[in-house]
C-alpha cells in the first residue's frame, strides 16, 4: 500500500463503509469526481455506500438516475469525455446486462477507438455475489464477460483496506475500471482503515497467507472462504499459500506464478459458473508457463454452471470450505 | 414562427370513485351489486394476503417480499376484466393479481420463500413466472401478443411495469413492437410514484407515462389506480380495443406504495410522513368501504365475517406453505436443458452427494 | 366516456424553401446573400467529398463508406449554428457535418479506408470518433451536456441517430435523461426514411419522430431536412433554447438517402425507381441553387468554378491520404489502456517480431 | 449425421445457401417456425441468408423488425411461450450487445425459472466472426460470454453440410440455441448438400482429418485455417488430427479426449480474444482429464487481447496457418 499522504489516524470499518469512505475522500479532494446510479441520493445507496454523499455534496454531485442502466453508463461515458470523474453504480451486478452495449461497445473502446484522445477515467460500482439470500438476480458474478472483454480493468477487494485505496486509485486511473463489491462480505467484519487518501496499486495481488505445499487463488468473498478453508488445513500439516487476487485485470501473473514455483500445486476458487470462468484462464496460464513446476493439475472449485439458486438452496451453489479442504486434499494426493 | 401541425393529440384521465366515497354516477361502469362486492372482497383478499407474508417476512418464515399494499384497486380492477384465455407477464408486483388471476398463493409464497418451484404454476393459468429484471417482461408480453394476434386468438397479453420501468430502454422497444405489429397487448404500468427511493418527477421529465404513447402510435390512457371503478373501466376499454384487433394499448395507473419497496427497504429514509398519510386517505379500500356504506351494501358484520373468512384461507396458504418438501439443492442444475449434458450431470451427482454426506 | 385531459400534444414541421425554389418569405431566416452562398457552397462541398469517397471505393481504394448523398442540406444547415465549444457524438452517416465542424477529410477517408488512427482528429475540435452501434452515440451527447450544464459552458452537444436508431432504448433512455437532467443537449434524428431495407413506416406505428418528444417532456420540431433554410433555422431555434439553459429539444430532419446503406448495400432490391426518383426532385441541393439562380446570386461560370475548386481540394485530401504512413499491426494492443499490462506487453512483441519477418 | 427423411438428391451449396436452404426446409415442414429480425425481409439479410422467405411464407411468418436487438429476442420469446418456434437473426454478432440482458436474463433462465414449463424452442442466428474487411462491430467473435452464461447451446458449423444439418436441429431443440456463422467462410467454398430434411445432433464434434501427433481443436472460419494447417504440417512428417467442434455448449469432451489420449498433444485454436476465452476451457478441462496422458501443456493459438482492428491490419488480428503450425512445433518440441 503506498500511502498518497502519511496517515497516523485509522477507523475501525466495515469493506461498505470503507467503499463509502473512499468516495468520500476522492470527492472532497476532487470535485471533477461524481457519482450517480439508481437511489445513490437521498437513500445512500440500497447497501448505504453512499451515504451522506447527497447531503455533503449535494444534487449536481450525487446524481439519482432514473431506473437505466444503459443510460447510467451511457450518460457517465460523455460526462468522464467532458472533464468529470463519475463513479457509477449498478444496484447489484445482476442488472448490469442492460448496460453491457455500453461498456463493451464504447467504454472498453473508447480509448482505442480515438486513439488515445478520449480516455475514460470512470468507474463502475457493482456489489455482486452470493451469500444475502436475496430474490433472484441479485447474487451474480459475472466476472468473466468482463475479462473476455478487452479495455476494462477489473477490481475486486475482499477487505475493507484493500477496498478503499484500490477504489481510490480506481477513481485515478486513466482508464475505466469495474469495481466489483463482495456484498456478502460488506458488513462481515471491521477493520482498522486508514483515515484520508491513500490508494494500493491495480494489478498486485495480496498474499493473505504464506505456506509452501500448495497455493490457493481466489478474489471477493471467496478470499475469506479460502483463508478459513488454509487455518483448517493446518491442523491436517497442510501449509496453503493463499491469494487475494484484488485486480482481475490486469492480472499479477508474476505474483501467482512466483507462488506456484514454490508449492507446486495451485487450486482456484471462484463463486461464478465453472464453464469458461476465469478459473478456466488463471489454470492454463500456470500449465502454460510452469508445465514442469507444476506437481498437480491445477484444481477448480467454483459455482456450478446453472443460474444462481433462490435462497433456500443457495448455500449449496457457494464454493464452501469443505469442497476446498476435498480439492487441496486430491491435489495433495496426486 | 409559424408552422404546420403534424400532430395533435390528447391524453386522458379516469376518476371515477373519489376517496370520499361519492362517484361520478355517469362514468360509473354498468356492475351489479354483487360483482362490486367481488372487486371489495378481491381487494381485501389481496390485502390478507400481502399481510401474511410481511408477518412471516417478519417472523423468519419467508424471505424478501414486495408489498402490494395500496395497489389492491390497481390489481383487482384490472383482474376483473381477464380471462383463461389471456396471457401475463408480471414482475415482483403483481402477486395479488396473479393471485386473482389464478395462481396459488402456496406457489408464490414458496417463491418469496426461496424456491425456485414455487413458479411452477398449475396447467391453464397462462402466467409467466415473475421475474425481476425491471421492464424486460414488458416485451414478453409484446412477443405473445403477436403470437396470439397470428393465431387469431380472442386472448391478449397483459405486460406489466411500474414508473421506474418506464425509464429502461425495453420499456420503450416493447411499445414501439407493439404499435408496429399491432401486438394483442395490454402494456399496464402501476405508477407508484415511487421507484425504490426515486420519485416519480426524477424517473421523467414527462408529466405522465399514459402520454408516452404518443411515442408509439398507440392509444394511452391514465386511471385513478386506487379507483378500482375507473381501473375496472378503464382496462375494460382498452382491452374492448384490444379484443376488437385495433392493437395494442397503454395504461397507467396511479397509485401509491404504502409500504417499503421490498421487505429489505426503509421508505422512512426518503418520503415525509405528510406524504405517506396523504396517499392513506386515498388508499382505494377505504373509499369502497365508504361507497358500499353509503349504498347501504355493507356494514361492520359484514366486514368481520369477511375478515374471518380470509384470515382461515391465509393460515391455509400458510399451512401449504409449510408442508411443501424442502427443495433438493441438486436441482438448481437439473432444468437448465431438456437433458442434463455431461457436465451438469456431474455436478448434479456432486451435489446429490454431498446433500447425503 | 368523458374524462378529464391531463395532456395535449402537438409537434409542428417547418418548411421554407420549396423543392421548386419558391420560399415563404414570412419564415426566411435572415441569412446574407453571402451566408446562403456559404450554405450552398457547403452542400456542394460535402456532394465532392461522399463522391469521392464512392469513386475511391470502386477503385478498390478505401473501405465501405456510408454515403451523405441527399443529406447535405441536413447536415450544413446544422453545421451552420455550431460551435467551437460545442460537441459532436456522431454516428457513421455524419461525414458532411463532421467535415464542417472541422474534422479533415484525410481523418475521414483514413477512418473508411480501415486505419483507426483517422479517429484521433486535431485538438479543439470537439468530436467524437463516429462509432457504429446504433442509437448508443446519443448519450454520449446527453453525458455531455450534463456536463456542460454543471460547468456552466456556452457549449451544447449534439447526439446523432437515423429514423432507424429511434428503436433501440438507448434513444429512450437518451431522450429520458436529457429531459430529467436538463442536459445541454440536441438529439437530432436525420430521418431518411430507410434503415437500410426497412422503410421508416415499418420502424414505428408512430406518424414522426419529433412527436415522440412528448414522452419526454421536452420540445421536439420536425424541419423539412433536404431544405437548408428549414434545417438552419430550426436547429437555430432548437440551440438558442438549449443555450439560454432551457434544456434538450429534439429535432427531427425529414430527408432522404439517395443511395445505398452503404457501399456494402444494393437498394434496388427494396426501393422502388418511383421513389427514388420523386426524392430526387426533391433534393437540397437542386432547389438551393433554382432559389440562388431566381436571386439572380448564381450561374453557370461561377458553378462551374466552384466545381473546379472543388475536385482540386478533394484530389488534396486524396493525396494526403495515400501519403499517410501504413498502420502497424502492433498499434491495435497499444491504446487498450494507459499502459500495455503484461499480456499485452506480450502481444505487441509478438506482433512486431512477426511483422519484421 | 442422422437423416431424418432418406435423400437421394445434393445441391452444390455455399454454406449460406445452406442456412437459407435449411431455413426455407424447416420452415416448410413446420409452420411454427418463423424468422424475424433486421432486414431479414424485403432484403433478404445483409448476407442473403433469409433470401426469398419473406415471398414464400409471407410477412407473418417473415418480419422485419425495428431496429432494436432486445425488442427482437424479447418478442422472440414471447412468440416461442406462445408456441411459435422463432429464429431471429441478429444481423452482426457485434450487434448482440443490446439483447444481452433478454438472452442472459431471461432466455437462458426461462426454463430453469418455470421449473420446466417454458422451455424456449428458439434459434438466434448471428454472423461472427472477421476476415470481411468492414467497418468496426462487425467482425467479433464473442462466443465465451455465452459459454459462461449457463442456459443456451451454442453451435458454430464450418461448413455447407454441418450449417444445414445443425440449423435444422437447432430450430428443433426445446432449449435456445445460440447459431453462430462464420461469415468469412459464408461463401468460401461450396459443398454437395443434401436436399430436404435431415439433422445433426448437437453435441457431437466432427473429426475433419484424422491424425496421430497431435490434436487441433477448433471451430467455425478457424477450422479451416488449421485444417490447412495440418496438411502443410503433412510435408514436415506431422500428422495432426483436426477436430471441428460444431458444438461448443454442450461440448464432445469425450471426443476431444479421446483424440488427445491419442496424440498426447493439443492445440486450441480461436479468433476470440485470449483472455478467458473458450480456449482456456477446453486446455483445462484436458489438463484436469488427461494429467498423466498429456506430452506437453495444451496450446493456444488465439485473437489478441484488444478491440478487433479495422481493416487495414485485420489480417494480423486472425489466427493464421503460420501461427498454428509454429504452435504445433513448439508442442511437439516440449
Ligand atoms: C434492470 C433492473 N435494474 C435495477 C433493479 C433493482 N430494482 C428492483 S425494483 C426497483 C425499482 C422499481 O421501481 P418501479 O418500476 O416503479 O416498480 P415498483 O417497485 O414501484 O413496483 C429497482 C431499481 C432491477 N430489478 N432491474
Ligand atoms: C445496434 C446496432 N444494430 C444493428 C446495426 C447494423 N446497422 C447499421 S446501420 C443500420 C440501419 C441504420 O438506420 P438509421 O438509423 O435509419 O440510419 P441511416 O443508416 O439511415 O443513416 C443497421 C441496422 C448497428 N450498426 N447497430
Ligand atoms: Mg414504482
Ligand atoms: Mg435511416
Amino acid at each position: 500500500m503506498s500511502a498518497a499522504k502519511e496517515q497516523e489516524e485509522t477507523k475501525k470499518l466495515t469493506l461498505v463503509q470503507a467503499v463509502q469512505d473512499a468516495l468520500r475522500t476522492e470527492m472532497e479532494l476532487d470535485e471533477r469526481v461524481l457519482v450517480m446510479g439508481e437511489d445513490v441520493g437521498r437513500d445512500g445507496g440500497v447497501f448505504r455506500a453512499t451515504e451522506g454523499l447527497l447531503d455533503q455534496f449535494g444534487p449536481e454531485r450525487v446524481m439519482d438516475t432514473p431506473l437505466a442502466e444503459s443510460g447510467i453508463v451511457g450518460t457517465a461515458l460523455g460526462l468522464a469525455v467532458a472533464g468529470f470523474r463519475p463513479v457509477a453504480e449498478i444496484q447489484f451486478m445482476g442488472f448490469v446486462y442492460p448496460a453491457i452495449n455500453q461498456l463493451f461497445a464504447h467504454v472498453a473502446r473508447f480509448r482505442n477507438r480515438s486513439r488515445g484522445r478520449y480516455p475514460l477515467p470512470m468507474v463502475v460500482r457493482m456489489p455482486y455475489g452470493g451469500g444475502i439470500h436475496p430474490p433472484e438476480h441479485h447474487s451474480e458474478s459475472y466476472e468473466s464477460l468482463f475479462l473476455n472483454t478487452p479495455g476494462l480493468k477489473v477490481v475486486v477487494p475482499s477487505t475493507p483496506t484493500d477496498a478503499k485505496g484500490l477504489l481510490i486509485q480506481a477513481i485515478r486511473e486513466e482508464d475505466p475500471v469495474i469495481f466489483l463489491e463482495p456484498k456478502r462480505i460488506y458488513r462481515a467484519f471491521r477493520e482498522e482503515v486508514p483515515s484520508g487518501a491513500y490508494t494500493i496499486p491495480l494489478g498486485e495481488l495480496r498474499v493473505a497467507r504464506e505456506g509452501s505445499d500448495v497455493t490457493l487463488i481466489a478474489w471477493g468473498a471467496m478470499s475469506r472462504v479460502v483463508l478459513e478453508a488454509s487455518e483448517f488445513l493446518v491442523k491436517d500439516g497442510v501449509s496453503a499459500e493463499v491469494l487475494d487476487l484484488r485486480t482481475l485485470n490486469p492480472l499479477d501473473l508474476d505474483g501467482i506464478l512466483e507462488s506456484v514455483r514454490k508449492t507446486g500445486r495451485a487450486v482456484v476458487v471462484h463463486e461464478a459458473p465453472r464453464n469458461t470462468g476465469f478459473g478456466a484462464e488463471i489454470a492454463t496460464l500456470i500449465h502454460e508457463r510452469l508445465p514442469l513446476e507444476l506437481e498437480a493439475p491445477v484444481a477448480r472449485v467454483t459455482g456450478f454452471d446453472c443460474v444462481f439458486p433462490f435462497p433456500m438452496t443457495e448455500e449449496h451453489y457457494l464454493p464452501t470450505r469443505d469442497r476446498v479442504i476435498a480439492a487441496v486434499r486430491k491435489t495433495l494426493d496426486f | 414562427m409559424p408552422k404546420t401541425i403534424i400532430y395533435e393529440a390528447m391524453t386522458e384521465k379516469l376518476e371515477i370513485l373519489a376517496p370520499d366515497g361519492t362517484v361520478d354516477e355517469q362514468l360509473l361502469p354498468p356492475l351489479s351489486q354483487e360483482e362490486v362486492l367481488g372487486l371489495y372482497r378481491d381487494m381485501l383478499t389481496l390485502r390478507a394476503f400481502d399481510d401474511k407474508a410481511l408477518k412471516l417476512q417478519r417472523q423468519g418464515r419467508m424471505g424478501t417480499w414486495a408489498s402490494t399494499l395500496g395497489q389492491e384497486a390497481a390489481q383487482a380492477g384490472l383482474a376483473k376484466n381477464l380471462t383463461r384465455a389471456d396471457w401475463l407477464a408480471p414482475t415482483f408486483r403483481e402477486s395479488g393479481l396473479m393471485l386473482l388471476f389464478g395462481v396459488p398463493a402456496v406457489n408464490q409464497y414458496a417463491y418469496w420463500k426461496g424456491d425456485e418451484a414455487g413458479s411452477l404454476f398449475p396447467e391453464g393459468v397462462n402466467c409467466l413466472p415473475p421475474s425481476v429484471p425491471i421492464a424486460s417482461q414488458l416485451l414478453h408480453a409484446v412477443g405473445i401478443g403477436m403470437a396470439l394476434q397470428k393465431k387469431g386468438s380472442d386472448g391478449v397479453a397483459v405486460g406489466f411495469g411500474g414508473d421506474g420501468s418506464t425509464s429502461e430502454g425495453d420499456f420503450h422497444e416493447a411499445l414501439n413492437f407493439a404499435g408496429v405489429f399491432g401486438a394483442r397487448t395490454l402494456l399496464y404500468v402501476q405508477n407508484n410514484q415511487w421507484a425504490i427511493s426515486v420519485p416519480f418527477k426524477r424517473q421523467t421529465a414527462a408529466g405522465s407515462i399514459a402520454q408516452k404513447a404518443h411515442a408509439y402510435g398507440i392509444p394511452g390512457l391514465q386511471v385513478d389506480g386506487n379507483d378500482p371503478f375507473a381501473v375496472y373501466a378503464g382496462t375494460k376499454a382498452a382491452l374492448d380495443h384490444i379484443r376488437a384487433g385495433k392493437g395494442a394499448y397503454l395504461v397507467e395507473a396511479l397509485t401509491y406504495r404504502m409500504q417499503s419497496h421490498t421487505t429489505a427497504d426503509d421508505h422512512t429514509r426518503y418520503r415525509t410522513p405528510e406524504e405517506t398519510a396523504l396517499w392513506a386517505e386515498r388508499e382505494p379500500v377505504r373509499r369502497t368501504r365508504l361507497y358500499l356504506e353509503k349504498k347501504e351494501w355493507w356494514d361492520e358484520q359484514k366486514e368481520a365475517a369477511l375478515q374471518e373468512e380470509l384470515a382461515a384461507a391465509v393460515e391455509g396458504w400458510v399451512k401449504e406453505l409449510e408442508a411443501r418438501p424442502a427443495p433438493k439443492p441438486e436441482d438448481m442444475v437439473a432444468f437448465m436443458y431438456q437433458e442434463m449434458p455431461w457436465h451438469l450431470k456431474e455436478q448434479y451427482e456432486f451435489l446429490k452427494a454431498e446433500v447425503k454426506r
